[in-house]
C-alpha cells in the first residue's frame, strides 16, 4: 500500500477511537473554555484591560489545554503494545508518526480553534481580531502538536510524565504563543498581522519538516 | 536465515546474556529458555529490531536487520508480552486495521475466518475491552494468521490460555513451520507440536 | 599597568560601593555562594560515588571484563 | 573498526584519569583568572561616570551571561556526538555540563536582577534578552528533569540528548521571536541603557572574569563527569582494581 | 497511639518521599513559574497592564500548578496497595485523608508561596501587593489541595484522569481564585484586601471541616 | 468468630457468586478455590470491608464488620495482590511507617528481626525499587509478623516466592494457627502446612 494510504487508514482509526471516547475530546474543550474564562475572574471586569489580553489568554489557555491532550498522543498505544507493531510495520515510522500527529490536531487542536472566537467575544475582541485569532490558531496548534509529539514521545511511561512533558514543551511553545498572539494584538492595535502570521507560517513549515523525524528519535529510545 | 552472532545484552547495569550466537532455518522452530528476569524478552526484542543489542549482530538472510529494516520486518511478525488490542475497538475492527497498517489490505471474510478459527465467531463485534484476558490474547494471535510472515517472534503466546486454545496455538505454529515458515518462542509452559523438534537456546549470564 | 592605581580610599569606601554596596555584594554574594555550594555537591556526589563503588566491590558483584565489552571497557 | 584507538580516548576508564588529572589545574586557573579580573574589576578599575559603582556587577553578570549560552551549545553538541557515535562518554559529558550552565544561567538572572534595580529601578522587564534568558533556564531544568525521571541510564542518556538537541534547534528561533514580540511592542517604559563605552581597564577585567568562569564550568563539569563515571561503571573491573588499590 | 500521632507518621512518611523524589516536587514548582511567565509572552511586555495581570496570573497560575499536582496525592497509593491498608487501620478515614492532604500542602503548595513574590516583582507588583499576594496564597492554597483532595479521590484509577480532574476542580477552585486575586489587586489599587482575606480564611476553615468527609466517601466509592 | 451468610458478589453486570456460607474459628485455614475470575479477589476484599456484599452480612465475634468496624480492623491483617510496599523507601523504612500506621509502634530491632527471619537481613537498607518482584512481596509478608493480628486475610500469598520462602511462608502460617490465629487465604498452589487440615470454599457461579 501506498505511503498516503497508511497514513489514511491511521487518520481512519484515530478518529474511530476518538469516535468512541468523546469524553476525552469534550474534556479537553472544557479545559480551555475554563482557563481562557478564569482568567477574567482573576483579573476582574474592566472591559479595556480584557481587551488588551484577549488574545495573549486565549493563545495561552490554547497551549495549555494543547499540552494537556498530549498524555494521549502515544500514551495508549504505548500501554497495549500498538506503538511496538507500528514500529515493526515496514512503512517507514515517519509517515505514520506524521498521521498519529495530524490526528491528534484534528482530535484536539481543530475543536479549540472552532470554539475560540466565542472566547474572543466574551474578552470583547473585534471583528477583525477574530478573524486573525482563528487564522493564528490554524496555522499555531499544528505546530503545538509537532513540538508536543516530541515532549511525549520522550516522557512515554515515566512516572509524574504530565508535569514532565510541560516543563519539556512549554518553552519551546513560546515563539508559537508570541506570533500566535502577536498577530491579535496587531489586529487590535491596527498595525496589522501579517508578518506575524507568515512568521506563524514559516514555524509551522520548518517544523512539519523535522519534528517527525525528532519524534522518531523519541520514540525508539522510549521503546527500547 | 535469522543468525544471531555474538549477541550480548545489558539492562540497567546488568548483563544479561553475552556471547550468544544462534542460527533459525525454514521449518525450524527455536524455544528460548531461561527463568524469570534471564533476558528472554529482552532477547526477541532485540531480534526484532526494538533493542540495539550492546555488542554482536543480528542477520536476515545474510544482511543486517537494521540495514534491510523494510524487507525484514514486512516478513516477520512479533507477538509480544502485550496484545497490541485497542480496547475501544472490536476485535474485527481491531484486525482490520492492524493488517493494513502493515500494509496487508485484508477483506471482511478474511478477518471472520480467522477469528472464528481461534473460538471469536460470537463476538466479532463486541468491543474488546468486554472480552476476558485469554480472548484478547487470541485476537493477537489471529493477526499471525492473517499477516501471513515467514517469521514469527511469538514472546509467552501461551499464557492465559486454556486447554483448547493452547492445542490450537501449537498446531498452528506447527502448520507454519511446515510450510517453510520459522517461528521463535519463549514460554514457561511445555510445548508439543507434532513433527517438529525444537531447537533451544538456553539463557545464562 | 603604570598609570592605574587603586581606586579606592579606604576600606569603608570600597565595601559602601558608591551606595551601591547592596546591590554589588549581594551578586557578587550569592554567585559565592551558589559556586561554594555547587563546589560542595559537587564533592558529596563523589564521594557518594565512590561509597557506592566500594560497596559494589566488597559485595562482589564485578563482572568479568568481557572480550566483546570494548565499547564499555 | 578502524578507529580502535579513537575509542580508547572516549573509554569512561582513560578519561576518569585524565580528567582526574587535569581538574586540579582547572581549578587553580579559575582562581587564578578570578582573583586577578576581581582586582582589576573591584579595585583597579574607576568608577562609571553615568552608572556609579553599580557597573561593577558587570564583571560577574557578562561572564556568566556568556558562558550560560556557550555551554548549553557546547552540551547540545556533547548530545550529538553521543547519538551518532554511541559513545557514552558524550552523554555523560552532556549531563556533566547542564547543573552548571543552569547555575551560571541563574547567576546571570540573579546579578541582571539586582542591575536592573538600581539602573531600570525594576528587579524585572519584560526585555527580549532577559526574556530568552529565562527561556534557558527553563530548557536546562526541563533536560535534567527529564533524565532524573527516568531510571535507566541508557534511555536517560538517550532521551536527555534529543531534547538538548531540539532545544539547541529552537533557541535561535526563541531568541528572535522574542526579540521581535519585544522590539514590535515596545511599550516598556524602560530600555536597556546601551552599554557604556568601557574603559579598556574594564573590558580587559571582564574577558578575564570571563576566563575564570570558563576554566570554572570545564573544572565542574569535569569533576561531576568522573562521579557519574564512576557510578554507571562500578561494576566494572577498572573500577574494581582502583577502588581496591586505594583502600 | 493517638491520633495526633497517627497524623504525625503520615507526615513523616510523605515528606520523606517528598524528599526521595525531589525531581516531581520541583517540577511542579517551575510548571508554576513557566505559566506565569507564559502571560507576558502572550499579552506584551507593557509594564502597566502587566501590573494590573499580576496578581490574576500568579492566582490562575498556582491553581494550574495545584491541580496537576493533584496526580501525585492518592495515585500512588492506589496503584501500590498503600491506600487499602490504610484504609484498613482502626483509625478513622478522616484522620489520615487530613494528614495526607496537610502534607500535599506541604508539599506543592508551600513551595508555591515562596517563590511567588519573584512571580510577583517580575510583574512589578508593589511591595504591600506583594505581602498580600504571600497571605492570600497561604489561606488559598491549603483549599486548593483540600477542595482538590475530593477530585483526586473519584478519579482514581480512571484512564484520562489527568484532564478530568481538572474539568472536576477548576469550577470549584473560581471562588478561591475571585478572592485570592482580589486580595491583592485591593492592595495594588489601594482599597485594602482586609474583606478579600478574611473571606479566603472563612471559606479556608469550612473546607477544612468539610473536606476530609467528602474525601472518605470518594475514597470508598473508588476503592470498591 | 468470622461468619459469613449468605453472601451474593456482583461485578459488573455478573453475579460471581451467591448463598455463600461460611465460618471461621480459631486455629482453623480456609482455602477459598476457584478458577480465574472467580471472585476469590473480590470476596476477600468483602471479608475486609473493602468491598460491600450485594446480598448477605460479614459477622466478627457476632457483629457485623461495618458497626464494629475499629476493633476489626484492629484484630485483621490484609495481604492483597499488590504488596502496598513504597519503592522509594527501604525495607526497614517501609515496615517502620506501615505498622506505626497501624497502630503499632515497633522497635528498629523487631523490624531487623522480622526481615532477617524472611532472608532479607542483608538488604535492609536499599530502596524497595531495586528489590525484585519476591523480595518486595517477602517485605509485605514480614508485615503479618509484626502487624500481631488474630485473623490473617491473604491473597495469594505464595505467588512469586521461590521454593524455600514457600516452606517459611507456610510455617508462619502454621504457627498462626496454632497460636490461636484464624487464616483465610487464595493460593492457585498446594498448601502443606503441618498439622493443618484446611477447611475449603469453592466459589462456583
Ligand atoms: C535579569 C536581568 C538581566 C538578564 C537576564 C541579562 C542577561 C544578559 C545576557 C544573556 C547577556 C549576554 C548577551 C549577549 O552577549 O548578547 C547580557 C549582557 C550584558 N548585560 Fe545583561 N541581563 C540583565 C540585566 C542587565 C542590566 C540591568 C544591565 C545594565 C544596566 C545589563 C547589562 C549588560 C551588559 C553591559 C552586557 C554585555 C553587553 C554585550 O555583551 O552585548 N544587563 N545580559
Ligand atoms: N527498561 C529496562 N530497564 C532496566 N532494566 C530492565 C528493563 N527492562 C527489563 N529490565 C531488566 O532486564 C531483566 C530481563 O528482563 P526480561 O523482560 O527480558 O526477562 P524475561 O526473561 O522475559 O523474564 P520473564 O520470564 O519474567 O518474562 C530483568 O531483570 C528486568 O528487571
Ligand atoms: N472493579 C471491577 N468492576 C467490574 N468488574 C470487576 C471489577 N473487579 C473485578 N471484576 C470482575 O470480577 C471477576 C472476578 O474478579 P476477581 O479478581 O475476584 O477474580 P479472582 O477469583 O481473584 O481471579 P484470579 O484467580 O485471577 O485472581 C472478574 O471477571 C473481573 O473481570
Ligand atoms: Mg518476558
Ligand atoms: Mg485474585
Amino acid at each position: 500500500m501506498s505511503t498516503l494510504q497508511i497514513v489514511f487508514v491511521l487518520l481512519r482509526r484515530e478518529l474511530m477511537l476518538a469516535m468512541r471516547r468523546r469524553g476525552d475530546v469534550l474534556t479537553v474543550l472544557f479545559f480551555f473554555v475554563i482557563v481562557a474564562s478564569l482568567f477574567p475572574l482573576g483579573v476582574g471586569p474592566d472591559p479595556k484591560l480584557l481587551r488588551l489580553m484577549g488574545g495573549g489568554v486565549v493563545w495561552v489557555a490554547a497551549l495549555l489545554a494543547a499540552m494537556l491532550s498530549l498524555g494521549r498522543m502515544f500514551a495508549s498505544d504505548y500501554a497495549d503494545g500498538t506503538l511496538e507493531q507500528l514500529v515493526l510495520t515496514p512503512t517507514p515510522p515517519v509517515v505514520w508518526i506524521t498521521g498519529k500527529i495530524l490526528a491528534h490536531w484534528l482530535v484536539s487542536g481543530v475543536p479549540l480553534i472552532l470554539v475560540a472566537p466565542v472566547l474572543g467575544v466574551q474578552f470583547g475582541l473585534s471583528n477583525e481580531a477574530l478573524v486573525v485569532l482563528v487564522f493564528s490558531l490554524l496555522l499555531g496548534t499544528p505546530v503545538l502538536s509537532l513540538i508536543g509529539a516530541i515532549g511525549a514521545a520522550l516522557t512515554l511511561g515515566l512516572r509524574g510524565g504530565g508535569v514532565l512533558v510541560s516543563l519539556l514543551v512549554l518553552p519551546l511553545y513560546i515563539p508559537v504563543l508570541i506570533f500566535g498572539a502577536g498577530a491579535v494584538d496587531g489586529a487590535m492595535s491596527g498595525l496589522g498581522s501579517e508578518a506575524h502570521l507568515s512568521l506563524l507560517g514559516s514555524i509551522l513549515i520548518l517544523a512539519f519538516m523535522l519534528t517527525p523525524w525528532a519524534v522518531s528519535a523519541a520514540l525508539r529510545i522510549s521503546i527500547e | 536465515m535469522l543468525e544471531g552472532k555474538d549477541l550480548a545484552c545489558v539492562r540497567g547495569e546488568r548483563t544479561l546474556f553475552s556471547h550468544l550466537n544462534f542460527t533459525l532455518n525454514e521449518g525450524e522452530l527455536l524455544l528460548v529458555q531461561g527463568a524469570n528476569g534471564s533476558g528472554k524478552t529482552s532477547l526477541l526484542r532485540m531480534l526484532c529490531g526494538l533493542l540495539t543489542p550492546e555488542f554482536g549482530e543480528i542477520l536476515w538472510r545474510g544482511e543486517e536487520i537494521g540495514a534491510a529494516r523494510e524487507t525484514y520486518h514486512a516478513e516477520m511478525a512479533y507477538f509480544g508480552h502485550a496484545p497490541a488490542v485497542k480496547e475501544d475497538l472490536s476485535a474485527s475492527e481491531n484486525l482490520d486495521f492492524s493488517c493494513r497498517l502493515a500494509g496487508i489490505p485484508v477483506d471482511s471474510d478474511e478477518v471472520k475466518g480467522a477469528l472464528g478459527h481461534l473460538g471469536l465467531g460470537h463476538c466479532l463485534n463486541l468491543p474488546t475491552k468486554s472480552l476476558s484476558q485469554g480472548q484478547r490474547r487470541r485476537v493477537a494471535l489471529a493477526r499471525l494468521m492473517l499477516v501471513k510472515a515467514k517469521l514469527w517472534i511469538l514472546d509467552e503466546p501461551l499464557t492465559a490460555l486454556d486447554q483448547a486454545a493452547l492445542q490450537l496455538v501449537q498446531t498452528l505454529i506447527g502448520e507454519h513451520l511446515r510450510q517453510g515458515g520459522m517461528a521463535l518462542m519463549t514460554t514457561h509452559q511445555p510445548v508439543m507440536i507434532t513433527g517438529i523438534v525444537p531447537k533451544t537456546l538456553p539463557l545464562t549470564p | 599597568m603604570t598609570g592605574i592605581a587603586m581606586h579606592w580610599n579606604s576600606w569603608s569606601e570600597f565595601l559602601h560601593m558608591g551606595g551601591y554596596a547592596f546591590y554589588v555584594w549581594g551578586s557578587y554574594g550569592v554567585t559565592a555562594v551558589l559556586i561554594v555550594g555547587e563546589i560542595l555537591l559537587l564533592r558529596a556526589h563523589r564521594q557518594k560515588a565512590l561509597t557506592l563503588a566500594k560497596r559494589t566491590v566488597k559485595y562482589g558483584k564485578v563482572e568479568k571484563e568481557e572480550g566483546n565489552d570494548e565499547i564499555a571497557a | 573498526m578502524n578507529s580502535i584507538n579513537w575509542y580508547k580516548y572516549s573509554s569512561p576508564a582513560t578519561f576518569y584519569g585524565l580528567a582526574g588529572k587535569l581538574i586540579p589545574w582547572f581549578y587553580s586557573a579559575a582562581a587564578l583568572f578570578c582573583v586577578a579580573g576581581l582586582y582589576l574589576g573591584l579595585v583597579l578599575a574607576p568608577t562609571d561616570f553615568q552608572q556609579s559603582d553599580a557597573y561593577r556587577i558587570i564583571f560577574i553578570h557578562v561572564p556568566a551571561a556568556w558562558m550560560s549560552m556557550f555551554i548549553y551549545v557546547v552540551m547540545a553538541c556533547w548530545a550529538a556526538l553521543g547519538l551518532a557515535f554511541n559513545t557514552r562518554l558524550s552523554f555523560m559529558m552532556a549531563s556533566a555540563l547542564a547543573p552548571t550552565g543552569a547555575m551560571l544561567t541563574f547567576v546571570s538572572l540573579w546579578t541582571g536582577a539586582l542591575w536592573g534595580k538600581p539602573t531600570w529601578g525594576a528587579w524585572w522587564v519584560w526585555d527580549a534578552r532577559l526574556t530568552s534568558e529565562l527561556i534557558l533556564f527553563f530548557l536546562y531544568l526541563g533536560f535534567m528533569a527529564l533524565q532524573a525521571a527516568i531510571d535507566d541510564p541508557r534511555r536517560a542518556d538517550r532521551a536527555g540528548a534529543l531534547i538538548a538537541l531540539v532545544g539547541v534547534v529552537n533557541v535561535p528561533i526563541i531568541y528572535f521571536s522574542v526579540r521581535w514580540w519585544n522590539t514590535l511592542h515596545q511599550g516598556a517604559s524602560v530600555s536597556m541603557t546601551k552599554a557604556p563605552s568601557m574603559a579598556a581597564i574594564m573590558l580587559v577585567g571582564m574577558l578575564v572574569m570571563a576566563l575564570a568562569a570558563w576554566m570554572y564550568a570545564i573544572a565542574a563539569a569535569l569533576s561531576r563527569a568522573r562521579s557519574i563515571i564512576l557510578e554507571r561503571e562500578k561494576n566494572s573491573q577498572w573500577v574494581a582494581q582502583m577502588v581496591e588499590a586505594e583502600v
